[in-house]
């Protein structure tokens, strides 16, 4: 999963190497519209609909934080 | 009027629309719903509404008096 | 870009439409959507009769009968016709041109000029412009501007985004010189990077028709259509349209000295009542200055479109009146381009039946 | 519409339209700061009609308006209805996102009542090439109040508010403290200036100006430099530029810019057109 992360990250922004570990959006890698986007290739992907309270920039600044989102709004890991 | 209101029902897709029907609460209204009212009356009275107008009137009833003060100008 | 021409004059408008007129109401089973959208489709976009082609007839059938209707009634001379110009997206084959095909059938004179141009919705525009151009030639004094598409060929009927609109039809303009003087000004301009705004993806030498492009589709929007068909953004040429049209025709205005109330007629390309209404809204055109009735009486034919809005509007009138008109067409390409001229005192203005 | 009071306000909202499950289409990024700064000064204001949350920035002058809604069509039936209630407030909408797909929603727009004002594109610069242009002017950072006063009276004389979204003061006091904001003065007057962000591993660039009266003594050229020399250890610099303005982008090109698929379709329930000022 985590690799597919980086997968659409990388779409999302190809001008940046998302597999360090950096917080995205303190490095500026993401923005708010990125973050619009990267919600909308999620729930497309996954299948699901990211819990409104949860689209906060501080829940896709890392792979990681990406991933606990995903579980918790039902994805399998 | 009756056959205006006949094709009003078409429109909201209701069996029986009411005077005091208000326009905003029909469940499928859109801006569509609203293009083809202002040509309907276009069609048949031959004069035009704007968009404002249409939603100001609020009421089915209103828009028919809306209609009946407008043709006698 | 800006154009002017001098001391040319159009002569005479015939449109030929089929007789074959099919109803909106009759296709409502093809689109999946309620009966209600329906409705509403059909007041606010003007949806209700078109005329369609019946299988087989193409467009060099709809061209001779219109010219031999000329011929009979001797308002068109054979010997006369220095060029012909064919602008259609429906030719009879990649080669040879259309127009040839047409003069040969026709038997007229070796001693002339036949080209095709490929346009659509501004066609009448570019016609005229080439038809004014050709006429700087001191060889070259009558000119007939054919406008012709059968494209309903070429759309899904189940695709509710252009079949309930397709028109099919033909036009029959004459251009000639005239010896009082008289000014025509016109305006044009292109944006290729948008060419896929309206396009028929498959058949061309880019990608050649076969089993797979004629697959049906099912689009987002649940129209279903393949590769073979015509498909158009809706959406993206509204925008384009409301955009571009009003500077183009307020530029038109200027560089020519007149002013919006000298206009009569605002003759534009007829894509569905609601964009043309919309356009006399943002112009602060009244409605009957910019009629909007093709549509739900024959559909769209493209570049027909505006030769079939001048001969059901104005007509007989144009025999005997003379009119300040505005033209304008915009559509595929993109392409847009607007046209001021006086028109008036014609030899002929009528629609006639296939 | 009523007050937003708490920034988890908002957030319910958007639970409740997301939750609907049928899609999400949005306009409202969040910036959780910029968002609480507008409460707490009483600009911002909610709507909830239908399937679709408004949101409403109170620009004194107009309206910016938000949507989140959960599919395009009931953002028709949900503007409709606004419609009636809005009337007399003059709208302004940023439709942001990738062509083609904006159109459709811009189109909805356009048969609510709204009128194309402008279309802004964003442009951006991946790698830094330095072009020292030799300067004698004195660039300044210490930008004291009367100073920001100055720049944002030059702001709101110059920049057009629908299309640019102008800051306020504290905003410019800001950008002046973090060293965000270069500037040129003569005679006590300002010439030219240039505001940035530096986030990261990205620069914005949010507004470059050379007063009219200065043109052609490379303010401009000077500022811009002055300002990729601070972006240096960016990768990435990025800013909207209004897309009819040929010679701006021309410029941007040249110094390595290029236009991104990001667009901003400006829309207003007002049939007003952007006029190209010379700024």
């Amino acid at each position: 999963m985590k690799q597919q992360i980086i997968n659409i990250l990388q779409e999302i922004r190809p001008e940046f190497d998302f597999s360090q570990n950096f917080n995205f959006i303190e490095e500026g890698m993401l923005d708010s519209f990125d973050i619009v986007s990267l919600v909308t290739t999620l729930d497309e992907k996954y299948h699901i609909s990211i819990d409104g309270m949860d689209i906060l920039p501080e829940n896709f600044a890392t792979v990681d934080s990406i991933i606990n989102l995903l579980i918790k709004n039902g994805v399998n890991q | 009027m009756e056959a205006f209101i006949k094709k009003l029902e078409g429109i909201l897709e209701v069996d029986k629309i009411e005077m005091d029907d208000v326009l905003l609460d029909f469940e499928e209204w859109d801006s569509l719903t609203s293009l083809s009212i202002i040509a309907t009356i276009d069609a048949d009275f031959h004069f035009s509404i704007t968009a404002e107008e249409l939603l100001s009137a609020g009421t089915v009833g209103n828009l028919i008096k809306l209609i009946q003060v407008k043709s006698k100008k | 870009m800006n154009l002017k021409f001098n001391n040319k004059l159009i002569t005479g408008i015939l449109t030929i439409l089929p007789a074959n007129e099919v109803k909106f109401e009759d296709e409502i089973a093809n689109y999946n959507f309620s009966e209600a959208k329906s409705l509403k489709l059909k007041m606010a976009m003007g949806y209700n009769t078109h005329r369609i082609v019946e299988e087989g007839v193409t467009i060099s059938d709809l061209c001779i009968f219109g010219f031999n209707y000329l011929f009979e009634k001797e308002i068109l001379k054979k010997e006369e016709i220095d060029a012909i110009i064919l602008v259609t997206q429906s030719p009879e084959y990649f080669m040879p041109p259309t127009s040839n095909v047409i003069q040969g059938k026709l038997g007229l004179k070796q001693d002339m000029i036949c080209m095709d141009i490929n346009q659509g919705c501004a066609g009448f525009e570019i016609g005229l412009i080439q038809a004014f151009m050709l006429l700087e030639q001191e060889a070259i004094n009558k000119v007939v501007l054919l406008n012709a598409d059968v494209l309903s060929q070429k759309v899904s009927k189940r695709d509710r985004n252009s079949n309930p609109l397709i028109g099919d039809g033909a036009s029959i303009t004459i251009i000639e010189k005239t010896e009082n003087k008289n000014s025509i000004f016109a305006n044009i301009k292109m944006d290729g990077t948008a060419f896929d705004a309206l396009i028929i993806p498959a058949g061309g030498f880019k990608t050649p028709s076969t089993p797979a492009t004629s697959e049906m589709i099912e689009d987002a929007a649940g129209n279903f259509r393949s590769l073979n068909n015509l498909v158009m953004k809706g959406d993206a040429v509204f925008n384009f349209v409301q955009k571009e049209v009003p500077p183009m025709i307020d530029n038109l205005l200027k560089y020519s000295g007149y002013q919006r109330e000298n206009v009569d007629y605002f003759m534009f390309h007829q894509p569905n009542k609601f964009m043309l209404q919309k356009l006399a809204d943002k112009m602060g055109v009244p409605y009957h200055k910019m009629p909007n009735n093709i549509v739900e009486n024959f559909g769209n034919a493209s570049g027909v479109s505006i030769p079939t809005a001048i001969t059901f509007n104005l007509g007989q009138k144009l025999i005997k009146e003379k009119y300040k008109i505005c033209l304008a067409g915009f559509g595929v390409g993109l392409t847009w381009s607007s046209i001021l001229i006086d028109l008036g005192n014609l030899d002929f203005c009528e629609i006639i039946n296939y | 519409m009523d007050k937003v009071f708490y920034f988890n306000d908002i957030q319910v909202i958007i639970k409740k339209i997301k939750g609907l499950n049928t899609g999400y289409i949005t306009n409202f990024y969040l910036e959780v700061d910029r968002i609480n700064a507008l409460i707490n000064k009483n600009q911002f204001y909610k709507k909830i009609i239908g399937n679709t949350a408004f949101f409403f920035k109170d620009d004194y002058e107009f309206i910016h308006l938000f949507y989140c809604s959960s599919s395009i069509d009931e953002l028709d039936k949900s503007l409709t209805r606004l419609r009636t209630e809005m009337d007399k407030y003059h709208l302004v909408v940023d439709i942001i996102g990738k062509q083609p797909n904006i159109q459709s929603i811009a189109y909805l727009f356009k048969m609510n009542g709204f009128f194309e004002y402008t279309v802004l594109n964003r442009m951006s610069r991946i790698s830094i090439q330095d072009m020292a242009v030799k300067s004698q002017l004195n660039l300044k950072i210490d930008a004291d109040s009367t100073n920001c006063k100055q720049i944002f009276d030059l702001l709101h004389q110059y920049f057009d508010p629908i299309a640019e979204q102008l800051p306020d003061l504290d905003e410019i006091k800001n950008w002046a403290k973090s060293n965000h904001l270069l500037f040129v003065e003569e005679n006590g007057e300002i010439s030219g200036f240039v505001i940035f962000d530096l986030i990261g591993v990205t620069s914005y660039l949010r507004y470059w100006f050379v007063h009219p009266k200065h043109r052609n003594k490379k303010i401009g050229s000077i500022l811009l430099n002055e300002y990729f020399k601070r972006s240096e250890e960016t990768k990435r610099q990025i800013f909207w530029v209004i897309q009819s303005n040929d010679n701006a982008i021309k410029r941007y090109l040249h110094y390595g810019f290029q236009s991104e698929n990001l667009y901003d379709i400006i829309v207003t329930n007002n049939n007003i057109k952007y006029e190209t000022t010379n700024n």
